[in-house]
């Protein structure tokens, strides 16, 4: 049911087919995804949400990217809230999450700093006690989302531990440089002097990497939809495109082609199930999985994206064309919540070094 | 889709795994592991121990002297058998001609045939290539001439496995010639390989390994009730022959145990080669062979729990299965340097003279490396599947 | 073969290192860096500041205000340029039009276009692929029908390259369609871009980048002295333009100084990245491109000097460049951690207002990587390279 | 000339179509390489040679390849001749380069111990001062020709220093074990006790990676001539094979893939001639190109004779047939001085790590 409900939706108002004059983030659509009850999906029933598990969270995110939705959905709907609901002190963010719920806020996550390289304890931001509470100085870099967001989950160093803090996007000291992503994507880079802060988690360190192995997998989840959706469109083309006066589905080496793609298809779909059968487990047991969904995502993705533009030639490098636009999205896909180089090194870590 | 084991299958692994504890003779498990194309003895004596504990078929249904496990169940008893290196049993009775008797054959050759295919007293082969054929099925020119009450074959087959070691063999023949295989032209005859009228012929590979053959039929005369189920649906039987193998020829419960292996030999390698392997990429290629094996897995147990969602599925698990199987042959002779080129005997490794005084695991993989090549020409090459797909999932 | 650069190619090597060093003015020298499309009044500038030397033409003979070097000298020369991070002059006068006219054109035609080319005060486009044609001239759609002294012209071109900046366009038409293009059917014709009949469209790229466009005839008249050659003879001059591509595309002396740049950011990002980058993954990927781009550049060089010894090579260095093009592109962009996804608008970058204070280096990375999927497509994609290669080498 | 003598004896008596039954070495054709002058090719005149460049050398090479030559060409007339032509005391030696060049003396290079993985220095056979000269002892596996080799030139740590030992093959105290390899080439194991050995090179480390160095460069000469034949094999093959009622040409994918190998041969080629024309060069100039020239033949030839087997089907799998010969060569090849390993890490020594 969720399933269709969502595929309604992207096919309808919100999918790239008719936003194609303006590829970007729509309050109306962020609105009804609200109204569906979407946005609290993944929370815990006493948290306010609908208990929903990580398997309906990726129907939701495929489906986005099989419209080529540009959405906060996952920083937003999966990490920001999920961090918020485990907060030390849920009181104090519980109407925050409330209003994430309802689509008026939209929390985006600050992690990644200039050289972190997607390492969540490698950071310089730093926590200080200040009158009257706290404050953060230090410098985030290309926060998903963040030139749309009112408020942001912030990763800072207090006392030698990874902690995280909300900051409101009016807050003193806080400077904020918007841009947006090859895909299109709302970012920013966000700049801390003794920028008024309060704490979400005092210990953050394992909860982050919880709500960001969440994130990898349903960004496997949006990527599959992407290249499922790359691979009919380009399937389709080659069935009536001519060349040599022939069909271009005429010439083996491009069905031969369509099939591989196919194949990377599959094993990503298998890789997934198999990380979201174990997106509950212990860390170690839960982010192999989750890693390797992601990396499959990744090199998959680039090959069946990358291979829907060869197949269509010139018309797909155009900004015009939607393939394009699925490209890019693989390309930024695996580099938000980690690129090849870390996923791998972290399944490794996981999977070949004694615990 | 939610997919993981419940108490009662990890109750079920467990009761299995203390079953098979000590069951395989070491010397058995040592040539399973190093790849040695497994003896007839080899095969009979383990045939009969699971025979035995009634496990020879544990795929089949109850009735037929099967254990009537659900899938998933079969799937961890193989899973087991493969992690204590059991040999695999011959393929040809307990996976083929076994089902194809008891789902189409009549009660007499079930009587006949299953009882001996359960203990591994009768082998089987399969006659299915021919010459021309290749991974075309319809180009087969074998004939099986109806004179009286029986067939009259002629013809060639090729690349048939343990045809030397084989008591029988079941094969497609056409039955009649004006008709087209693909409508009514082919059936399945069983005849015994000590036919005057057979002859064997060995292949060697490029490992220089035998296990395959080639099969010349001179007037074999097969008794008409030979045949299984109706002349002329030899084409659909056969169809029914690859469903079946759309899982099994995975081979993840044996690929899963040789990757535990591959990757203590990378240890035992890495740390002795203090420097002069590359550590990161092989622990990446590792890497990448595991999160595919596991993937395949995980496709081949949504096949086994769901039952098949696409015909092209069945295509796609040969494709990344054959590739899998070589990646991790390679990798294996990747990390044992200059003895990746050593020549190792079999007769050697029986009498454990060998060169270049190697660890255990070093004989037997470069021959399987070489041997390999052919799962990505074998059972349709993955050109002829990547058609499949094409053809099947987009209509090209 | 041996081939070695004799002493006197090294003393020229090194007298146009000295005569161009500080020659290009460092902004444009940063926008070559940076792998901005280059604007139109860098391109002039540039050409001057070349013509001016005698340079612009480096590789014509001397009789049409080239320099009468060797081809072994010419690519020094070009070597010399990209290191120093010169823009790449504007394609289609000074390597396609101009050696079409001197070749085939008339000397009225040589006196009125080539000084205009060798100064860059004219610009041209080339008018080849259709929106029907892809890959396929044969297919070719725009038709220039003789009325009295005029052609008219009515038809489409598209992917026309620098057609925005261009003063001239040199194109394909059909100027009898009673026969097909390759048996003289086609023509080529030169005509202003200020022609009211005629509209250009831009076309935004992947990386939102503008660099090529539609092009629209509507009844553009054309006086018949504006014909190339002789009428009919467009495919063989076609063929003519493309034999003399076979090198130049392979763009060695830019993807040489690309992968010192190249080399130097993986140095600094391995400094910064303290062990979160995959240093041998990098390293080892560096060598391959590395290792490539040597053989591509012996195959050139052997193709400079020996002449072409079969049709099949310039396919093979269309691939070999093209994916290496690609490889090294995105292998910049993995060096670049979260900042490869940040748009930087080239706006951005002339303000020096940039996202995620990156290093020099950074913005452009990343548009770049998506403009150079084309090289696998344009110029005849490398699915058609293969496909000549299979039939000239092989008789396939 | 040397080109066309070379390509007439292989297509002679000597080529794997001719000696299919056995294919191995053949003391008939080493005698004739030997009237031919081949066997001190590269050896200076002023020791007895005929002062040929690696180039003429590399011109046989790929011309053994192409046949599938069993032949200790490179170990015996490359590495041992070049080796022995540079003794510290030549006049010791000049007898054994002799009958190299007469054919009679097979000399084989012994340097691989269990655990060096080709580096030369990582070795731990010892040479020791005993009464009337030098003796050594330790272990040598794979010594490529070894099983026909009357000689045996051995590396060994003396003071520290890699030295290089010539050791008759009836030594006291001296173990063979010979066996062959997978490409069917003559091997051995030494085991050494306190055996009597001739000096060679006292400080043998830069001479024998020199050797080593030529020898990389025309073993990938050969693996070029291994993929020629089994390509050309290829494509007549596919063009009178049918399958499905077609020649199996008709198949875009297979020409394509047969087009992909081409382009392979070819960038081995460039990557040959370029260290061909570079290695007597300086260490550093002439070991990248070397190393960059065989690491190319591994992975091209990989590809080629892999797909060349791909491409005949079951028969390219069967002993009887060539191509596999050609493909268990180039795996041959890729184990003998470097693998992949070995020589991409020497590369990156050679170029990305400053001198």
């Amino acid at each position: 049911m969720l399933k269709e409900s969502a595929e309604r939706f992207v096919s309808g108002e919100a999918g790239f087919q008719h936003t194609r004059e303006g590829i970007r983030f729509s309050p109306a659509n962020w609105k009804t995804m609200a109204d569906l009850g979407w946005l609290l999906l993944m929370i815990p029933e006493e948290s306010g949400g609908l208990g929903g598990g990580a398997i309906d969270a990726a129907l939701l995110t495929e489906s986005f990217g099989r419209g080529r939705l540009i959405t906060p959905y996952i920083s937003t709907a999966v990490v920001a809230a999920g961090l918020l609901a485990r907060a030390d002190d849920f009181s104090t963010h519980s109407a925050l999450l409330e209003s994430i719920g309802t689509g008026q806020a939209l929390v985006a996550l600050a992690t990644e700093e200039s050289s972190s390289r997607y390492d969540l304890n490698r950071i310089t931001t730093a926590a200080k006690r200040a009158a009257g509470g706290f404050t953060l100085s230090g410098e985030k870099i290309v926060v998903q989302d963040g030139a749309i967001a009112g408020h942001f989950l912030v990763s800072a160093l207090l006392e030698g531990k990874t902690t995280l803090w909300v900051v409101d996007k009016d807050a003193a000291g806080l400077t904020r440089r918007a841009y947006r992503t090859i895909d299109r994507a709302p970012a920013c880079d966000l700049s801390f002097a003794d920028t008024p802060a309060t704490l979400v988690l005092a210990d953050a360190a394992a909860p982050l990497e919880r709500a960001i192995d969440q994130a990898r997998v349903l960004l496997a989840a949006e990527a599959l939809g992407c290249m499922e959706a790359a691979l009919s469109i380009t399937a389709e083309y080659i069935k009536t495109r001519t060349q040599f006066g022939r069909t271009l589905s005429s010439f083996q080496t491009l069905t031969h082609r369509v099939a591989d793609c196919y194949v990377k298809c599959e094993q990503l779909r298998s890789a997934l199930f198999r990380a979201l059968s174990l997106i509950d487990a212990e860390p170690r047991a839960r982010g192999a999985p989750a890693s390797a969904a992601l990396i499959t995502a990744i090199e998959a993705g680039e090959f069946v994206c990358g291979q829907a533009i060869q197949l269509h030639g010139g018309i797909g490098m155009t900004e015009e064309y939607v393939v394009g636009h699925y490209y890019k999205r693989i390309r930024a896909i695996g580099r938000t919540y980690g690129d090849l180089a870390y996923l791998r090194r972290r399944y490794i870590d996981l999977t070949q070094r004694s615990a | 889709m939610n997919l993981q084991f419940s108490d009662e299958d990890e109750r079920f692994r467990h009761s299995i795994r203390d079953a098979l504890k000590d069951l395989v003779p070491p010397d058995m498990a040592r040539r399973t592991r190093q790849g040695v194309h497994p003896t007839k003895a080899d095969l009979k004596a383990w045939n009969r121990i699971m025979y035995e504990r009634g496990w020879a078929a544990a795929h089949w249904p109850k009735e037929y002297g099967g254990t009537g496990w659900s899938p998933l169940h079969v799937h961890i008893f193989e899973e087991e058998l493969a992690a204590v290196d059991a040999p695999f049993l011959s393929y040809f009775g307990l996976r083929l001609v076994g089902p194809l008797i008891f789902t189409f054959g009549t009660e007499k050759q079930k009587k006949q045939y299953i009882p001996d295919i359960l203990t591994g007293d009768t082998f089987w082969c399969q006659g299915f290539s021919e010459p021309s054929s290749g991974s075309d099925l319809a180009s087969l020119r074998t004939t099986a001439v109806r004179e009286g009450d029986e067939y009259v074959l002629n013809g060639q087959k090729i690349w048939t496995t343990e045809a030397h070691y084989a008591d029988k063999m079941f094969c497609l023949a056409r039955t009649n010639t004006e008709v087209p295989p693909q409508k009514g032209g082919l059936s399945f005859l069983m005849l015994p390989m000590d036919d005057p009228g057979i002859q064997v012929r060995p292949i060697i590979t490029i490992d220089e390994g035998h296990s395959v053959n080639e099969v010349f039929f001179e007037n074999v005369r097969v008794p008409v009730t030979n045949i299984i189920g109706e002349e002329g649906r030899g084409w659909d039987y056969a169809k029914f022959l690859l469903g079946n193998e759309r899982v099994t020829n995975a081979h993840v419960p044996r690929a899963k145990r040789d990757l535990v292996l591959l990757k203590q030999m990378a240890e035992t390698e890495l740390r002795n080669a203090n420097g002069t392997l590359d550590e990161d990429d092989v622990r990446r290629r590792i890497a990448k062979i595991e999160i595919d094996l596991d993937g395949l897995e995980w496709a081949v147990l949504r096949e086994v729990i769901g039952g098949s969602r696409s015909p092209a599925i069945a295509s796609a698990l040969k494709i990344v299965a054959s590739e899998l199987q070589q990646h991790m042959a390679e990798l294996a002779v990747d990390l044992i340097g200059a003895r990746g080129r050593v020549y190792y005997d079999e007769a050697d490794l029986e009498r454990n003279d060998l060169a270049a005084s190697p660890p255990e695991y070093v004989p037997g993989l470069a021959a399987r490396q070489l041997f390999l090549r052919a799962t990505t020409i074998y059972a349709g090459s993955n050109e002829i599947q990547r058609g499949i797909i094409a053809k099947q999932q987009f209509g090209l």
